[in-house]
């Protein structure tokens, strides 16, 4: 299966700042990537150079295996959804989805059945005279996406699609726009800030930092197996540790010393640099256990880490119950699921646990 | 009693507004009413009796339709093209950076910062060195460059509104540069545009300063002839032309605020001056 | 080839800008270098050799120098009375909800809509019917009524971009609305201010239109002193005036660009005509 | 213990719209209570009626049992944070902090040991000179802290105190602010849309919508017991079956027959007028189960209601699965925590199992 969108090594500057640095990604018919980053790493500049309206310094972007280089925008066949949707606010629904037929050498005859069905696609039908001033945020959405599928693109771009919404709508729009897009069979390109929207809507998910990418993968393969510090701290929430491996405890299981004076006990690493070298260690909040009975570690399985702790705060979120944990003078979060049980009070001891498995082992300054 | 203070500071206030509003108001209000004033001479105020006669004077005097005839011309044709050229220059600074652009910008709205009566003298000197002594052609030149910075400034309020990604999402959809321009960015600056125009005429129909010093005998502006009468032969003919005068501005300040509405146009800071 | 829509409309859009460009320039370096013209009398451009002379007769010219001083003088009282009465007014506008409220706001505006010539004849029957004769006072009073529009609408436009919160930050803190004014609006809103007190200067330095009505045989303004110099008695001192009228205003502008920016003017729409 | 902001019957209307509809609550000296509801619900315009700058048209409004009727925003003593922070632009942090100081009486000479005492608190001190736009959002948020509790007042009012944050941010601040407010034994109202803010925060929760307080309680009361579907929808995430009783199944369970023909056992209801009329069911989509091995309910406690299913979508968000499945062609949600185990893909058939405990049954309507 020939790749649809491929970058090889491409770069580009503005003056002396290096938005994107030597990257390189393929991406085959009807899959789709979530490009994932803060505010600059270079996800929007990359999707720039994709859609013609940047042009890479070095490397080369093909679309379909033709260099685009020199083509602008209206000579590729890309579609885009906009942040802000981009919709024209001077045309009904129609003539939005409309627009680019008639520049895409679609004939006069069958544009109103291709609006049609797009607006059915977006289940948006009845709607079409109407401006986008009288429609709502997800219904906004759906209009932009259906005016970029319409012309039938080779591969659709979305620039953090969901962010206009709000977290109520966002979750339900969210599922809806993986379905329209698997149904159409769309080759994808999410460009996004927010984990949930990476992960959710990725089949694969692409993280970026300084215009470089960091890490590659399944949404669950870069969440579980981060490779970096910075990977493991832009997805999801964590606790950190930093100390230097003390030892083996048996089983594969190496006894990990960390700078406060802790002793956990950690997967040992196949890294063979290992040795002496400083690592971070980080737990993920729902991996973190509370104790059952005061002191008593029969709740904890063999080679179980245990920490003592006090209560810092304790936060009812919604399903979630959200606990800070003083241990030795640092901060531990831990979520669990609220299923009804009491709830601690702050300043309340209580013991912690983690399975070796549950840590996860970066390179310092990684 | 600090609350006192709050008190005593809003009655100064509002005394302050009362005074202006009074100033402001006053004048215009007399010459209103002494423009239907029934006496043949120019008596007291209030007029002890109303009639259209200063009207029919106006309307009757060769010179005053003379120069009614020759803003209504000026106005019409300055607008047109000042209209065209400020729209594609206010595009330029709008969508694209370049060097110079700020001085670009600045030379753009340079003729509302010279002083009218030196454009006047400047356009005299000018039009002689380049052998044009005909006063219609001095003064059309003149109207034109004196209203350009307004429809280059009302269009350029209109752009600031438009989202680039727009243009951007037409673009993508196959339309070229220029065909996202009238498909998309045309229509929705248009009141922006409309408004230029119509400060265009307006301000054409208004000058004097400049008008002034480009006048021959025989192609002279209304407010140029009044100023002219008020010289030579004070009466109150100059009060209907100066309703007159009026009535057409606010006509077209009415159009305008029908079209985009007169607080948007505040707030653009559009409005003439 | 459809790309070749796209080169061709750039071409046609320059042409226009670079033709804008030369009538805008041309005229006002043309008169600049014949104020230095170092012949005794109104010759050909360019100027075969240059010289101060022109400038020397200015200075030397009682009626000019009488222009200028009533010039300077109105402008700076002008400027005082109107900021104050502008900023008053204002406040009420920004802060307050009352019925009327638009009607004020435009009527604060209506010197920028009614046509120079009207407000100059109107003002001129009203102080005929106060009684008020003296040139200086009528110019005085026109001044401050021309110049109004302008300290409202900068002040406004300063104004607007102060939450309203802060203030209720001010008085939840203690603060009166008046301490609350004096500690954060007026500090914030200053640029805007002087913003407008400098248009309001350079606005009545330059008025030609409504000071024409207005003065009398001994109080002439030097716009006004220009026009007339024109008409009787034209040479190159009148370029060397203008020479000085503009510096002024440049000066000012200047100086408002340092303060706070020539693009945030723009912006805003606050730039004089 | 006397009660230090005390609302009875409240009325404020605006033209025809009554923005505040007979509203009472009183609270005690220390607690930290959350007004919580949607735009236009009336929080706001109870927070304007307290720190006076709007007034009630009927009830009264009484700080530490004065009544409030007509005294100025200056003449109370309420500390107000704004949801801009609304911090002098032209004034350094320390100036921001002393302007409350000189009008409310302090002695010139204690001003500057109050401003740092109160920068202290809220981990700022080196930031004296700094402008509010050299300072990040987190650090201009506590200046305006700072700033509202350095007048000691009776009680403080914070609006939207973390909107303005990332994500990411408003984790943090929230222990932060919280520790800081009880650091004080500040009087609190925080008034919010966000229902994370208003539980993390809140002692007490009192939702309100179109004017008027729908429920009052501990955080975790509201989400276990919302009283009407109001609640229940607006604090959450759930999944609604609307049907009636249909009689017992023994040890204090009743049937329920939905509307598609689903039986769901829940417990009965101590309503009296249960018998025939519509009531609305809601499951939390965390209490739903997948039960492992397919088919075998063996997994399920006793009296469980038991549904079978095709997933829809399943997403990694993080420390949590979404799981949408579609049970007689209306879609279930179903939230698990992530602990490695292996995903379902879309289409696969599953059953899922809920407690009678964990149905949540509000009348219909309401």
């Amino acid at each position: 299966m020939t790749a649809v969108v491929e970058l090889n090594h491409v770069t580009k500057r503005f003056g002396s700042f290096v938005a994107v640095d030597d990257v390189s990604f393929a991406i085959a018919k009807g899959q789709i990537v979530s490009l994932l980053g803060p505010s600059g790493c270079g996800k929007t500049t990359t999707l720039r150079m994709i859609s013609g309206f940047d042009d890479p310094e070095e490397g080369e972007v093909l679309i379909s295996g033709v260099n685009m280089k020199g083509k602008r925008p209206y000579e590729r066949n890309v579609g885009l959804l906009f942040q802000d949707y981009a919709l024209f606010p001077h045309m009904t629904v129609n003539q939005n989805v409309a627009y680019g037929l008639k520049y895409r050498g679609f004939d006069a005859k069958a544009i109103p059945g291709r609006v049609s069905q797009m607006l059915d696609l977006v289940k948006l039908t009845g709607f079409e005279s109407r401006r986008p001033g009288q429609l709502s945020g997800g219904q906004q959405q759906r209009v932009a996406l259906a005016r970029a599928l319409a012309i039938s693109p080779e591969v659709v771009l979305l620039d953090e699609p969901l962010s206009a919404l709000d977290a109520k709508l966002r979750q339900e729009l969210r599922l809806e726009l993986k379905e329209i897009l698997n149904a159409v069979g769309a080759t994808t390109i999410v460009v996004t800030h927010d984990q949930e929207e990476a992960m959710s809507l990725g089949d694969i998910v692409i993280v970026m930092n300084d215009g470089r990418i960091m890490q590659k993968g399944a949404p669950t393969e870069i969440y579980a197996a981060p490779k970096t510090k910075f990977v493991a701290e832009f997805i999801g929430r964590s606790n950190w540790f930093s100390g230097r491996f003390a030892g083996a405890a048996g089983n594969g299981v190496a006894r990990f010393e960390t700078s406060e004076g802790l002793s956990i006990n950690a997967l040992k690493p196949d890294d063979p640099r290992m040795a002496d070298d400083d690592f971070e260690l980080c737990v993920r909040p729902e991996r973190i256990n509370r104790l059952e009975g005061n002191g008593n570690p029969s709740g904890a399985g063999e080679g179980q880490t245990i920490l003592k702790g006090q209560v810092r705060d304790i936060a009812h979120l919604g399903s979630d119950i959200h606990l800070v944990v003083n241990v030795s003078g640092r901060s531990l979060v831990v979520i669990e699921q609220y299923h009804g049980q009491t709830l601690e009070h702050a300043g309340e001891e209580i013991e912690v646990a983690f399975r070796p498995e549950d840590c996860i082992v970066v390179p310092a300054n990684s | 009693m600090r609350r006192w203070f709050d008190d005593i500071g809003y009655a100064v206030i509002l005394f302050v507004i009362a005074v202006t509003v009074l100033f402001l108001i006053a004048p215009i209000v007399v010459s209103v009413m002494m423009s239907f004033d029934g006496r043949a001479y120019l008596g007291k105020f209030p007029p002890p009796n109303y009639s259209w006669h200063w009207y029919q004077n106006f309307f009757s005097d060769t010179f005053y339709l003379g120069g009614l005839k020759t803003s209504l011309i000026l106005a019409v044709i300055a607008t047109l093209v000042s209209t065209t050229a400020g729209v594609s220059a206010a595009i330029v600074l709008d969508r694209y950076e370049f060097r110079g652009k700020q001085a670009l910008e600045a030379l753009f709205l340079s003729p509302l910062v010279v002083p009218a009566v030196v454009i006047g003298f400047a356009l005299l000197l000018f039009f002689a060195l380049l052998g044009v002594f005909d006063g219609f052609t001095r003064l059309m030149g003149a109207h034109i460059i004196i209203t350009f910075p307004y429809t280059v400034r009302t269009t350029l309020a209109g752009l600031v509104g438009i989202r680039k990604t727009l243009t951007e999402a037409a673009m993508s959809l196959g339309a070229t540069e220029m065909q996202a321009f009238w498909d998309v960015t045309f229509p929705l600056a248009r009141t922006g545009i409309v408004a230029g125009a119509v400060f265009a005429f307006a301000f054409s129909m208004d000058d004097v300063a400049v008008s002034l010093f480009l006048t021959s005998p025989d192609t002279y502006t209304l407010p140029v002839a009044m100023v002219s009468m008020m010289r030579t032969n004070f009466d109150l003919t100059i009060a209907a032309a100066a309703v007159v005068l009026m009535v057409f501005t606010f006509a077209l300040i009415l159009v305008l605020d029908w079209i985009i509405g007169l607080e948007r146009l505040i707030g653009k800071g559009v409005f003439r001056s």
